[in-house]
Parts: structure tokens; sequence; C-alpha cells
């Protein structure tokens, strides 16, 4: 089987054979399909938009066949060209079948010249551009630059409130707090602790928690809201400490605080 | 404009033309990097014309050893390139650069902005990131806006470190420029039939030129 | 010499000398060291007199921005030293002072005329140099006359300026304690003792300082 080809290979030319080797063997230096049709379509020796791409399909996938032959391995992309070349040469070679909605060979064709003769192009614009006078090579910068100093002028700044809060810092030489919270409206847990603890040796019954805030500090809504936070929090402390029970009927229902019998 | 600018002149007296041009001679010739001329602005006397200091500049080195170029929107004094047969001993070995990235980076000058399925569209193979992070890092190229189609892809466009390499003024200045584009060379052309949605928005924000083809 | 070289010149065609003279300039512009007369001579084409070239170039580049300078035996191109202050570029930056600064600060206004010990016994801790010279490099503090106690030290009081930056128009109009207090600003917690002291002979040096502000 094996000495069968080797028998077919020598009906082709030497040199059609060297030719074919040495392309293949280039194989790897081209840069994809594109790059190897552009290189096939040299041959034509016509200017890139008269080639005929139709010869240059065959011319392709003449190429594959002969790799395939030589058992050598052409990437994916070779192969899925060479499909399209296929299908490419059957639609150029065929009578345009009128249902067809799909576009024409020659269009087909068209695009591909165009890809060759763009690549053609930006491989020449690469060269012209590769070519020009370069920096570093033909004409040359500066070679001593004089860095430009960049004077850093640094101004300081403070306000007439950073001055006087720097001032009462300095007097009280204490951390000086700039937002004077306001708590004439804020009554602490301490301050609920301290009330509750006085109160709760009373409060054998169970009663509403709210009978525990402070005078003055259930009608005001915000004094109100932070006396009940902080008795709310402060009894929650005292039955932790085994202090009192506290017990609610249901959500939001009132809270009713009692205490823990001994 | 001039209106605007005239109580500021009556208050600094800008210095003789004459004067503004020995100075714009003196900033260029100390930096080795492209200066702009806002740059130039700032650094000279208030009410000082650069622009104009350099028309008269630009001149007075024409036909020097060192010349004034324009860079982009900034300038520079370089050598004249007849005189880089001097210069062997300033010349810096300029990496050699692939194929691959030499072509990229003609097809991302040529197109720009370019997108990199663009560019492997052109050279029919896929592109390395390699070749594109080595003319990152030349400073060649850098990113440009964002394509508008879906995924949004990055695009390429080539920098003012690219034109001064290769002394270009603007990218406009490109050799052939004119005839690839009225060759319709610098199209982007999508294969027939095959053109996808993503395609098709593309297309429409580029040229009058190619809309034609997308007749259906 | 001539004589010598005469020969050679008829073999080897030396450039004119405007063109050695464009030589030499592209030469020393790009060159990043000084170069000497027999290194451009090495350079340049057979026969050609870079000495010469020199005296040319020099000429061309007198008044201009850029000189063409000797140094040592070497040539090299600089910018015109009465261009350097272009060489600068400003960049000016807010900080905020430091809080020993504005503490510093806000005793001598307060106390002013002040003595550094003052300063720092209202302080508590010792006030560096560093912040002093400060506030007189920025022109808000500046020496007053000295004390007539013994050592004769130095009194710091606020200036002008500091009045210009802080939109006062005295070191009057300063809110006094009382007033920090009413604001919030002044916990009075004083210390036990002497802070009572401290606070009553304050208000009286107040008084006798200011009448002494910006005197002498």
């Amino acid at each position: 089987m094996a000495e069968g080809h080797e028998f077919e290979e020598d009906t082709t030319s030497v040199t059609e054979r060297l030719a074919a080797e040495a392309l293949i063997v280039d194989v790897e230096g081209f840069e994809g399909p594109l790059d190897l049709l552009l290189m096939l379509s040299r041959t034509q020796k016509v200017d890139l938009r008269k080639i005929s791409v139709l010869k240059l399909a065959e011319q392709y996938l003449g190429f594959v066949e002969k790799a395939k032959a030589l058992r050598i391995e052409l990437a994916a992309d070779y192969l899925v060209m060479a499909a399209w070349l296929a299908f490419l040469k059957s639609r150029l070679l065929l009578p345009p079948d009128p249902s067809d909605e799909g576009p024409s060979g020659e269009e087909l064709a068209a695009h591909l010249a165009f890809q060759l003769e763009r690549l053609q192009a930006m491989r020449e614009a690469a060269a012209r551009l590769m070519g020009r006078d370069q920096k570093g090579r033909d004409f040359f910068v500066r070679g001593i630059p004089e860095d430009v100093t960049r004077v850093r002028k640094i101004t300081y700044t403070a306000t007439l409130l950073d001055l006087m809060q720097a001032y009462a810092r300095t007097r009280t030489h204490d951390e000086f707090r700039p937002y004077a919270f306001d708590r004439d409206h804020v009554f602490t847990m301490e301050q609920a602790l301290e009330r509750m603890r006085g109160l709760i040796g009373f409060a054998g019954d169970w009663t509403d928690i709210s009978v525990y805030l402070p005078e003055g500090w259930t009608s005001d809504p915000s004094r109100r809201r932070s006396a009940t936070a902080s008795t709310f929090a402060a009894s929650l402390e005292l039955a932790k400490q085994g202090h009192i029970e506290l017990k609610q009927a249901d959500t939001f229902a009132p809270i009713a605080i009692r205490r823990k019998p001994t | 404009m001039t209106e605007i600018s005239a109580p500021e002149k009556s208050l600094f007296e800008a210095p003789p033309m004459a004067e503004q041009e020995r100075m714009v001679e003196a900033i260029l010739f100390a930096s080795a990097d492209p200066v702009t001329v806002a740059e130039l602005e700032a650094r000279m006397p208030h009410g000082a014309d650069p622009a104009e200091a350099l028309v008269h500049l630009r001149k007075r080195y024409e036909g020097r050893g060192v010349r004034v170029v324009k860079v982009g929107d900034a300038w520079a004094m370089r050598t004249a390139p007849d005189l880089g047969f001097l210069m062997q001993k300033e010349t810096t070995e300029t990496r050699k650069l692939s194929r691959a990235a030499i072509e990229t980076l003609a097809i991302i000058a040529y197109h720009q902005p370019c997108t990199r399925a663009e560019i492997e569209e052109i050279r029919g193979v896929a592109v390395s990131r390699g070749t594109v992070d080595q003319l990152l890092e030349m400073e060649w190229i850098r990113f440009g806006r964002r394509r508008m189609t879906p995924g949004r892809p990055v695009t390429y466009v080539v920098t003012q470190e690219f034109l001064d390499h290769f002394g270009l003024e603007s990218a406009r200045d490109l050799p052939g420029l004119k005839e690839l584009r009225a060759a319709g060379l610098l199209d982007n052309r999508p294969l027939p039939g095959a053109a996808n949605l993503s395609e098709d928005e593309e297309e429409a924000e580029d040229q009058v030129g190619q809309s034609e083809l997308f007749e259906d």
C-alpha cells in the first residue's frame, strides 16, 4: 500500500514535486490561508484586481491535495479555507440557480480578491512605513534633555474656624469636638439604668415600661424617643442581670416589666 | 477671542515676537519629547503667542542640521534625517519587530480606530496577544474608544510617539493613505451574505461609500 | 599642515562649509555629552574642518534661545541662561497647616506678643523650631519686641498678612474665650489650680498686647 503511494508520486514530475514540497515545507512560514493564497496568486503574474479566483481556488485545492499526499497535517483553518474554496469553485462553475438567495459565486470571488488586494496593500503600506526615516535611526532627539524642574510651591492654608478650634483645643487640653452634640434631648442608657435601679424595687407587679419614662421626656417626640430607647435598653440590661422580667403579649404590643420574684 | 484677550494683553505686556521665538526655541530645544502649544503657552509669559513664534522658528530652522517638526498637536526639534549617517553613536538599537507586529501596526495606523477582529479579518489570521502587547508597550498604539457594537470591543489607535518615531505630522500623512482610501482598500467590507448583525451595525457608523454594499 | 592635507582634499572633496556647519549642529544637538573637535572630525567626512564650522555655528546662535558653548575642551549646545526661568514648571499645592502650626499660630494670635516659652506653656509641649520658622516664612507671624524679662526673649506677633488671610480687621476681632465658649467651641473645664490664674492673666495680657500691635 505504501509502496503504491510512492509509485503514484513518481508519476508527477520532479520539478513539480520539488515545488510542491517547497511550498509545503513553507506552510509553517505562512501566516494562515490568506497569506498562502496571496503567495499563490503571485504565480498568476497579473494585477491582483485581474486575478482569476477560480484558478486560485484550484491552485489552493491542489496544494491541500499535495499536502495530504505528503501526509502533512494542515492546520484546521487551512482545511476550512479549502472547503470554502471548493464551494466557491462549484458556484463559479455551475450556472446560477435563480431560486438561490445567497450571494453569487462572482460576489464571493470578488470579495476574496478584495481581501487579497487589501492584505497586499497593507503589506506594502507596512513596508513603506518601516522605510520612513525613523527616530533614533535616521533622525535624533536632543541628546541632553534638560528636564523641566518642577518647582512645587506649597501654600498652607487654614480657616478662622481652624484657628479658633486650635485655640480652644490648647485652652482645654482636651480632644476638641467640633460638632457639639446636642445632649439636651438625649437620655442616655446610663441615666435610664440609674433611674430604673431606683424604681425597680417598687415594681412587684407587671407595669408598662412607659411608666418608667422620666418626667419631662414624654411630650416632645425626640425626647420621648430617646427616653424610650434607653429605658428599653436599660430594662434588657437589668433582665440580663436577673433583676427584672419582661413580657410582651404580641408583636408591637406594650412591654411590661416587673421585679424578678426572689 | 482677540477682544477678550485684549485687556489682558494691556495688563501684561507680552515680550516682543523675537523674544518669544527665542523662548520657544529654548523650550523645544531642551525637551526630548514634543511640547504642545498649550504647554508652551503655560510656560511662557502671559500674552505670548507661541503658535506664531513657532511659525517663525520653523522657518528659521529650514535647511539647518536641526529641524522644527510638528508631531500631532505638539512640536519638537529633531536632527535632519539626511544627517543620520553622522549619528552611528547615537543610534539606538530598536527591537526587531516581527512581521506580524509590523503588519498589525500598519493596519491600526491606516484603519484606526481599529478593533482586534478587524485586524484579524484583514490579516486572515488570529492576532496574538503578544503582538498587541508589544505595540502597546512601545507606546506606538493605545486604546481608542470602544466600538458601539455588540460586545463593545476596544479599538486601537496610534499614538503621538508613533507619529514622532516615523516623523509624521499626523496620521493623515501616512504614506499612500489617500490612494488606499480612493481604491477602497481601507473599507471594512464584509463577506457577501455572511454579514452578521454586529457587522451591520458597525457598518452604519462607517462612511457612506460602504452603505452601498448593504443593499439587500 | 595645509600643505600636507591639500592632496587629501583633492581626493576626497570636503562638503561645503554650510554643510559642515549643519553637521556640527546636528551632532552637538544629538550628543548626550559635549563633543570635542577631534570627535567631530572623526565623525564628519574626510577633509571637514569642524573648528571652522563651529565658529560659524557659534555666531549663528548668538542671541538665540540656544547657544553653542565650550565645556572644557569640548562643545555643546545649551539653552540661553537668561531663559532658564522657562525650564521651570510651577505647581502650587495647597496644604492644611499641621496641628502644631495652627495651635502655635492661634496662641500667638490670642496672646501676642508671645514668647516661645509661653506658647510651650499653653500647649503643654515643646514648640519645634520648624513650626515657628514655617509661620515666619508664611509671613503670618513676625518678631515683636523683646520681652523685658531675664534673657530678653523674643516675642511673636501676627502680621497684616495673617489678618488678611483670616479676614480680620485686627487681632482684636478674634472671638474671645467667652464667645468660643458660647459657640460651643470651648468646653470650660478649668484645670485645677492654675487654670483660673492663667485665664485672668491672659485677659490682662490681651489688652496690653493688642495695644502694642503693629508698632515698631
